[in-house]
């Protein structure tokens, strides 16, 4: 069904075009205990897929999930390629077939998404990394959506929890990527790629109303 | 932020095509995927040996693409590892049908591209092995961080097994080579001053005119701690205290000593510095064999510098004297 | 002020000797006059070549003595020409039969102390020539001033008659190389921050955030004019323009082009200012036939670069092919 | 006459104690348009001056001052160093053999110094070096004392004129040294040599009554 194409091309958009406007910010963000490097890989990978955009394949939104990942994979760098490139590869291959995407279908996919980073970063929720924002990012949209919840307020509730558990994360120690080589120095910032998922789930949030809704 | 650059975005590409342009006769550049490699790679009879890792660090691994050494390095931006892209791409190109060895600091990005390409290329039936350096001594190896990282001591596993590979050795002797250099290298470097990324345009962190950072990574990540300015002959005193109980290296032992500068640091303090080692390290009956003073892997501008040791044996040593043409030419 | 020092004072004995530690089988080092000398000088047979000049200018030109190259290095503290003393006991010291060459790069207090040992070392019956070297074209040469500066040209001069000599030239016929050599070879450098004496503790001078200096001397002296920062593009049109019309360079012409880092500037920003100056050239109709891209002559951790062109005849050309071995070692 | 030698001893070692304690101060003068190096050099070579203090050949002033020049040329570089020792070793020649010395002789000796120094600088007052100061300064002392001024007053009269002098030379574009590379930026600041020239011949003036009168 054609509005679930729209949909999914609006929710990558708002992410590319997000990841793009922030690319300062999320670059600061890992320079705190990182390289720096965050905010740069992201928006050069999200600026090729605007780029490339209009060539991508649409037969379903599974199929434009692919080919989404597929350019992000040919142009980030760092961990992030492969761990936005797996994202992507997942809820793609979830999603590829289906026509008609209901909110279920969503967490589904997302769930696949993280399970995707764990195995390629060989990492868990509560090493302080963007899954301790995405997973209960995920679990929140499951549950306001199964309390009856509007698709546009159960995305609302999944930016707040996404927020409030990356905030959380000032207070782990890192042990994964690279803020895991200052052991306890890591506590007292939060983890960028989690802050990076909070603004993105949040300008989704922000923006849901202003198209179709699904 | 001052540096000679048009355009941050263009920094990786405009070195890439200067390297390019002043090695016409041995180099190819191909811009698609950051990819400098020997005009006479690849070649039936010798493994292909590649390196990848961020930019920035120069003349780790673009410079030190030429005989003896690497055949290709296809780096990312800087401080980012190559996409996945960049390594599948590169090892199908350069494929030799005696293998690929794929050298990788150890660092998460790196690993997954790397792990992701060679996945991908075997699948595509090519020979292929990857070789992890991880010399970096300030980092603790534990099940809660990913590792220790690969530092200016990838400098003796990419020449040993480059010059091994230029007599045809096998690629599983590469990796007993390989393995072995790097199981006998130890780093530890110490940053004065944090370094620019191009597309940051500020310092990477804060160090203040007193502070300097004891452990710090080749990305600018923080050390084990941060110190107060001290003088020369202290500063050997943490490096070798940490360096040498590590392996540990031991009274009787034969070394090679690098005392690599970080970016921004003149060889002129860099030579002080290993006077400084070479002295304390025969004071504890260690014999400085083989010496390496300059730049090898840096982090941008930053000024600094990190001292490696690795125990030498008849066969490393060997290995380390056969000669290497390199792209980077000094004199 | 950080740096990888013990005390002010000692900076260039501690640094001279770890030059010695790290080349025990071909240099020597004599302490009383900062001198390094290659271990197998003087010959009978081969004219012995000196070079002075204040520190602070490494690796020239302590760390360019060895065969093909000089046989001896004199320098003098931080940025001060040697005393006369030093440049004097080293002729007696280093003396040949087929005489001394003395390299001296134009400035006021090297002239002096050279001209004095030189009258000194002939009284004693030495047979000495001194060769000036002048390759600065952003001082003006004129009665009102002390003519132009040796700077990062000075490397083609020694390389040329470092090869000629080894092949048993004969003093007078070195002075024409060198002369030939000088006088075809022009420099410009730029500073994109002023250096710190380690005496002084502090910046030389002071540049504002977004400004360089345009003609910059290798002792921090203040160039042509300061200006606002420009991209990497301009910054080659504003050190080609000023070199290429000096001599002139024309279409046809083929040179070899050295990037010259001034001490805190990485290899990477290097070789973007090579490809760019590359690319104009060959534009121009110049050929880049021979290339240079690293540290030559630097001014202490200065972050900057300055570019020679050298005008290249196959005479040249073969003696700066020929090989030579120097004490430092980047690979 | 050992009164000479005293006096010999005294302005020696005045100059050597000053220019150690001015290390620094000499330097920045040598940054604005130098190298900065000229402190350094100076405060080192004298440095080696007092330590071989003892040592140095006492056969009467030009002797002295032979020895001292030569410790000089030993260990100072750079232009001062030939300038400095040229300066000095004209002076001990010109004064060797001398057992009285008067304010005439000493006025000879300082001419003699001053045309070494332009022979090996190929300089010449109006140059913007420490010439500009030393000239000045020794036909001071040469007029006081000719118009019947006490040794104290005539070496005040000089200070004075060195102090003057020095200062003049910030409107004056340097033709010789370093200072000549930065050709009209030369002007606005002071030649470091001549300032160095009115502090030493001021600190002369200011002890002189510390000591035996000649
Ligand atoms: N092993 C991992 N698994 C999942 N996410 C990770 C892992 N390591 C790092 N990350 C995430 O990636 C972010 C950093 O990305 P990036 O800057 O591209 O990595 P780097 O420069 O360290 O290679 C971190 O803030 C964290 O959220
Ligand atoms: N040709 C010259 N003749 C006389 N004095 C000179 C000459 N050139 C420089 N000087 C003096 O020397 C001073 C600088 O000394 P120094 O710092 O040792 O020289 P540099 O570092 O330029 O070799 C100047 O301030 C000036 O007074
Ligand atoms: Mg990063
Ligand atoms: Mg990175
Ligand atoms: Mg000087
Ligand atoms: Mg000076």
């Amino acid at each position: 069904m054609s509005s679930s194409l729209d949909t999914t091309e609006f929710v990558v958009r708002t992410i590319a075009t997000t990841c793009v406007e922030n690319e300062k910010y999320f670059g600061d963000l890992d320079s705190v205990v990182g390289d720096g490097d965050f905010g740069y890989s992201l928006a050069r990978g999200f600026e090729q897929v605007l780029t490339q955009w209009d060539q991508f394949d649409r037969d379903d939104s599974g199929t434009f999930l692919l080919k989404v990942a597929m350019s992000i994979t040919s142009r980030i760098g760092g961990t992030s390629g492969p761990i936005w490139g797996t994202a992507f590869l997942r809820a793609g291959t979830q999603l590829k077939g289906s026509e008609n995407i209901a909110v279920g279908d969503v967490v589904t996919a997302l769930r696949s998404s993280i399970e995707g980073i764990k195995k390629r970063g060989n990492s868990d929720v509560g090493d302080k990394t963007l899954l301790d924002a995405l997973a209960p990012a995920v679990d929140a949209l499951e549950q306001a959506h199964d309390a009856g919840e509007s698709v546009a307020d159960s995305v609302r509730a999944m930016a707040t929890a996404a927020r409030t558990a990356a905030e959380h994360t000032s207070t782990m120690q890192a042990r994964r990527g690279r803020a895991s080589y200052s052991g306890e120095r890591s506590i007292g910032s939060a983890d960028a790629g989690a802050l990076a998922v909070a603004v993105l789930a949040e300008r989704l949030a922000e923006t849901w109303n202003s198209r179709q809704p699904v | 932020m001052k540096k000679f650059i048009n355009d941050p975005q263009q920094f990786v590409p405009e070195m890439l095509k200067g390297i390019a342009l002043a090695n016409p006769a041995t180099l190819v550049y191909v811009p698609k995927y950051n990819l400098i490699h020997r005009a006479d790679s690849p070649r039936d009879d010798k493994v292909t040996i590649i390196q990848g890792s961020g930019s920035g660090h120069e003349p780790a691994h673009v410079m030190t693409v030429g005989k003896g050494m690497l055949d290709a390095a296809c780096p990312g931006d800087i401080f980012a590892a190559p996409p996945m892209d960049y390594v599948y791409e590169t090892t199908k190109l350069l494929a030799s049908p005696k293998g690929v060895l794929l050298l990788v600091n150890n660092y998460t990005g790196d690993r997954m591209a790397f792990d992701m390409a060679q996945e991908m290329s075997e699948a595509d039936g090519v020979k292929v092995k990857t070789l992890f350096i991880n010399d970096d001594v300030s980092v603790e190896d534990s099940t809660y961080t990913v590792g220790r990282r690969g530092v200016a001591g990838n400098f003796f596993v990419m020449k040993a097994v480059g010059a091994a590979a230029e007599t045809g050795a096998e690629l599983d002797e590469l990796i007993r080579i390989g393995e072995k250099v790097n199981s006998v290298t130890r780093t530890m470097g110490i940053a004065l001053t944090a370094c620019t990324p191009p597309s940051k345009g500020s310092p990477l962190f804060d160090l203040a005119d007193d502070e300097i950072e004891i452990g710090v990574g080749i990305h600018g990540e923080p050390g084990r701690r941060r110190a107060k300015w001290m003088p020369a002959n202290e500063i050997i005193d943490e490096l070798l205290g940490a360096v040498v109980p590590d392996l540990p290296f031991a009274s009787g032992d034969r070394v090679a000593l690098m005392i690599n500068g970080l970016g921004g640091t003149p060889i002129s303090e860099l030579y002080i510095l290993y006077g400084i080692a070479h002295e304390r390290l025969a004071a504890q009956g260690i014999t400085v064999g083989r010496n390496y003073v300059g730049e090898y892997c840096t982090s941008l501008d930053m000024a600094g510098a990190s001292l490696t040791l690795v125990r030498l044996d008849d066969e490393i040593e060997q290995l380390l004297e056969a000669p290497a043409e390199v792209a980077v030419r000094i004199f």
